[in-house]
């Protein structure tokens, strides 16, 4: 009982995580800010919902799989963060080196 | 009606709406995006039309796992066609649309 | 059932912003964004084997065609715009046209008469005999295996054909590549993972949601990324080895499918008591096949124009 | 605990609709990527739920599979579809040297 309550309670905040990190996709300036919308929150929120289900999976490989697929989830957004912040700081220097020649 | 009704009427209309976009885009590469839509609301109607009256059904579902795939080959297929002319003329449309328009070549296109 | 109308809402919303906006890159990020919307769909129409493959193709190949080519397309962005919008007379009937399209579709649906089989039993009733336990690996491996093979052999017809586009030309296919530290060591545990997934598919096809298609496409991603991360290939340069790598799921599922036809059987019944050791030989070397074809596919594009983007040598 | 879990997929759901409008707002190729990266990681949290609601197993497979390639868009965009022409990574390289 305890548990489930805890349970839930777990995968709503991560939920709600989610819904704040879309929120900071939206209302962030500029794509470096956004970045951290989608790094941080975002997987903040993946791994609480993951936490949250695993006491009701059943098998170890399951247990094991769905924890991969958290980890797998934290490296893509890193490495996606890390790539499209130097595409982003590549295109501003080209734009104002253009502008100053 | 069931969920799988409600995605078959969902498939009608993404269907119609990728023929709408298939009429009146020029652009070759956004022609090939509205026969995708097209080939997914058709996809859509077929799996979801049958299992409305007969629940999950494997069948449908066999036929579409290939549909695509053959979906995804035709489109990388027509990207290749579509580079090919890209490379052969400097166009992305086909030569009876071009006709009307003026070429502006800008090479500093930025979203 | 406000999850599904929802659900429903969004892709609709998402196909339109597709179509609808004047901007090429928006249109393209809408689209890989409606092939993820697409695998939640299936989910929802109960079908995860679909799921499946929309969510590895969709993540995995669309996305990486379609910016690839944008990046080739770029220059004359701008004179697509333009030419959108030019006659309101052919929008109108355009309109009208699918508007028309649409109605008769949804009267069609509404009133479809009922089917005279029950293929779900049917396909439950026989599955036992095929030697899978998982439906849709039966029905695409056995009882339709006929399809599947005419299918395999449409796309490695369009891979020809892709092939030939590219042997014919002089010019090399774009080699730039991405040389981010951070990407080549996470490539080394990211592409023996991409792998192992793949195998995962496969095997697990025989018996719950996977199999050959989907595994293919996990495996084509792979070897994409590994084409633009510059990540040596084996045997990536050699043509013979091209070549059978192409036809060996075609001539495996032609052979195995034959022997029943030999002896006096039916064509593509597989041999008695070997049913699910056949079905796994030919979906293991449709799958390499298949992820083959695919990559291949992306492989026959030619060099974009200006030279800036080409980069010699790495693979 | 099942209405919590309905609870979570409809605001995931919420989440995903918005993040749609990112997409539609742009500016840059960057954020929409950024945008599309949200959607993956956003799936795969929906695709669990729905795996433990529908008592479907084989939906954590697609997330799995969801997280596995969820990098080859934005290498992609990265590689080939540079708004600039030219590849960043060759740049850094160049610097390096």
């Amino acid at each position: 009982m305890l548990i489930d309550l805890l349970r839930s309670l777990l995968i709503l905040v991560g939920a709600a995580f989610f819904l704040v990190g879309t929120l900071g996709l939206l209302r962030f300036p500029d794509a470096p800010t956004r970045i951290h919308a989608l790094t941080k929150v975002d997987n903040l929120g993946l791994g609480l919902i993951v936490l949250g289900l695993l006491p009701g999976v059943a098998s170890w490989p399951v247990v094991f799989k769905m924890i991969l697929i958290w980890l797998l989830a934290i490296a893509a957004a890193s490495l996606a963060g890390h790539l499209v912040v130097q595409a982003w700081a590549g295109s501003q220097n080209k734009e104002t080196s253009s502008r100053d020649s | 009606m069931n969920t799988f009704f409600i995605y078959a009427l969902t498939g009608g209309l993404l269907s119609s709406l990728g023929l709408l976009g298939f009429i009146l885009h020029r652009h070759l590469l956004r022609r090939l995006m509205a026969f995708n839509l097209m080939g997914s609301g058709c996809f859509l109607i077929l799996t979801g039309l049958s299992q409305s009256h007969q629940g999950v059904d494997a069948v449908p579902q066999a036929l579409v796992l290939t549909g695509i795939v053959v979906a995804v080959s035709a489109t990388a297929l027509a990207l290749v066609l579509i580079r090919r002319w890209y490379h052969l003329t400097g166009q992305t449309s086909l030569p009876e649309d071009v006709q009307s328009l003026e070429k502006t070549s800008s090479k500093e296109a930025q979203g | 059932m406000i999850l599904d109308w929802l659900l429903a809402g969004a892709l609709i919303g998402t196909a339109a912003g597709v179509l609808l906006t004047r901007d090429l890159y928006r249109s393209v990020v809408l689209f890989i964004i409606f092939g993820l919307l697409m695998a939640l769909v299936w989910v929802r129409v109960e079908a995860p084997d679909l799921a499946l493959a929309e969510a590895a193709i969709g993540a995995g190949l669309t996305g990486v065609l379609f910016l690839d080519a944008l990046g080739h397309l770029n220059p004359d962005k701008a004179a697509a715009v333009r030419q959108k919008y030019r006659q309101p007379l052919l929008s109108g009937l355009a309109f009208l046209l699918a508007l028309g399209v649409t109605g008769l579709l949804w009267m069609a649906l509404v009133d479809s008469p009922q089917p005279g089989v029950h293929l779900p039993e049917i396909v439950d009733q026989q599955l036992l005999a095929s030697g899978v336990e998982h439906p849709i690996t039966a029905v695409l491996l056995s009882f339709r295996a006929y399809d599947t093979l005419l299918e395999v052999a449409v796309i490695l017809v369009a891979v020809v054909v892709g092939l030939a586009l590219r042997f014919s030309q002089e010019d090399q296919p774009a080699e730039t590549q991405v040389l981010s530290p951070l990407l080549q060591k996470m490539l080394v545990w990211l592409l023996p993972l991409m792998l192992m997934v793949a195998i995962y598919l496969l095997w697990i096809g025989s018996y719950r949601s996977g199999g050959a298609f989907q595994a293919a496409a996990v495996l084509a991603a792979m070897a994409v990324l590994m084409r633009m991360s510059g990540t040596p290939i084996p045997g990536h340069s050699n043509l013979y080895l091209l070549r059978i790598g192409l036809v060996v799921g075609l001539g495996l599922f032609l052979l195995l499918g034959s022997v029943d036809l030999v002896s006096g059987g039916n064509f593509l019944a597989w041999p008695e008591g070997w049913e699910k050791a056949s079905i796994l030989v030919v979906e293991g070397a449709l799958t390499f096949s298949l992820g083959m074809l695919l990559f291949s596919l992306f492989e026959a594009s030619p060099a974009p124009k200006q030279a800036s983007m080409t980069r010699g040598g790495g693979a | 605990m099942t209405w919590a879990l309905w609870v979570s997929t409809l605001l995931l759901l919420l989440a995903l609709v918005l993040g749609v409008w990112r997409v539609w707002l742009g500016p840059t190729l960057a954020d929409r990527m950024l945008a599309a990266q949200l959607f993956g990681t956003t799936g795969v949290a929906l695709l669990l739920l729905l795996a433990e609601l529908l008592e479907q197993p084989a939906l954590r497979d697609v997330a799995l599979v969801i997280a596995l390639l969820a990098v080859m868009a934005t290498v992609a965009f990265v590689a080939r579809a540079q708004p600039a022409g030219q590849s960043i990574s060759k740049k850094e390289n160049e610097d390096a040297d």
